[in-house]
């Protein structure tokens, strides 16, 4: 189960833990975790996605990193959706591999498809009420290096 | 062709439901020709193709992907998660 | 206390949490675990250190993270001595940021100076015996592109 | 000058010890200097110098790095941490 899309917190220690258990051939593990940010007046924000595609659109960006780098060992990608406050985690990305380049690249490789390709939408609560984010064109610039 | 029609997050508000079953008399069509088409039969919003995105049966699609009977196709606004 | 260099383990989350704790301005952790991989016949390692040059030379590389990425919140760096047996924790980096391309960055830049500036020796022990890690080409290279 | 000498690793292990305390009849000297002058003198594994690091007073130093009285000078086999 490499992917998971919830509303529950995550614990990112547990998570590494577990893409190193059992294993020796692991030399490194590179993780991202994404947080809510206090932007300007934002105090909390809704992720919306779609059910179903999501996890088809989170796994097949886990296949795409396998299959650049095939000798990863474990990967591990939480997303969360529901309304989340400025300081709460969005989303976790775990890459255990023999090597830091390779953990290191996919991880930020997954950080990247994830923004451009996986079915998320976010709306944000400020004191004026509730505005849906517009997404970056420096993300699609991102997703497009690979 | 019976098509079920999805929409997500501000085009959903913009067109003022969740989604819609529709029936066409064509044995496949085009995303672009399916939103040209909904955009004239009251989604309104679907008409700014600017920041538009679409999926057929919960996968990314072009303007050019082609739909068939049954097919789930979603519009939605760029995504904005992680 | 950004720099840490002990005998003892680490916790991963705990480090993780630390940099987000008391900041709403923080949207991205990107973080790194070293670990003793199985390689062939080895068992077990022995970190070798320079006392003193070691806390400075990871003071100085995260200096040097800083001037490059100034918008960095925080960042967090613990490296281990002494015997660590395989799929024991070495080195931990975590970097706090707004935004994931600075995090990332910064976290992949300190573990690619550390491999060339800091001052650790690493001794494998295998069935025949004991024998010093050569130094690896690759991680000049790795060091030489920022 | 007054000067204290360190090795590290193998480079201890070949060498035979941790270091030493040295006086030479100098004021300034270079690193490059410094390793021949001890490698002729009882420390031969510093001949072989391809690849071979340095640091003065705990900051990494080059070939023409300068050495002054008090120095700590510590000489090391390329650094394989992480």
């Amino acid at each position: 189960m490499s992917v998971s899309v919830q509303t529950g917190d995550f614990d990112a220690g547990r998570e590494c833990a577990d893409l190193l258990a059992g294993r020796d051939d692991v030399g490194a593990v590179a993780s991202f975790i994404g947080v809510v940010r206090g932007d300007g007046d934002v105090a909390a924000m809704t992720l919306e996605h779609y059910p179903g595609m999501t996890e088809k659109a989170l796994e097949a960006i886990v296949a795409e990193a396998r299959s650049r780098w095939p000798a990863l060992v474990r990967v591990r990608v939480i997303h969360r959706v529901g309304r989340l406050a400025v300081g709460d985690q969005i989303v976790f990305v775990g890459v255990a591999g023999g090597h830091r380049g390779e953990a290191f690249a996919a991880c930020e490789f997954i950080m990247d498809y994830l923004k451009t390709r996986a079915p998320f939408w976010k709306q944000e609560e400020t004191a004026e009420g509730v505005r849906w984010v517009e997404a970056r064109g420096s993300d699609d610039e991102a997703a497009a290096r690979w | 062709m019976k098509l079920h029609i999805r929409y997500f997050a501000s085009l959903r508000e913009s067109i003022g439901r969740a989604g819609e079953d529709i029936e066409l008399p064509c044995e496949q069509i085009s995303v672009a020709a399916l939103r040209e088409h909904l955009a004239a039969h009251g989604a309104d919003a679907l008409g700014d193709t600017d920041k538009l995105r679409a999926a057929v049966n919960q996968v990314m699609a072009g303007p050019q992907t082609a739909i068939g009977d049954g097919d789930e196709v979603a519009f939605f606004p760029p995504v904005t998660g992680g």
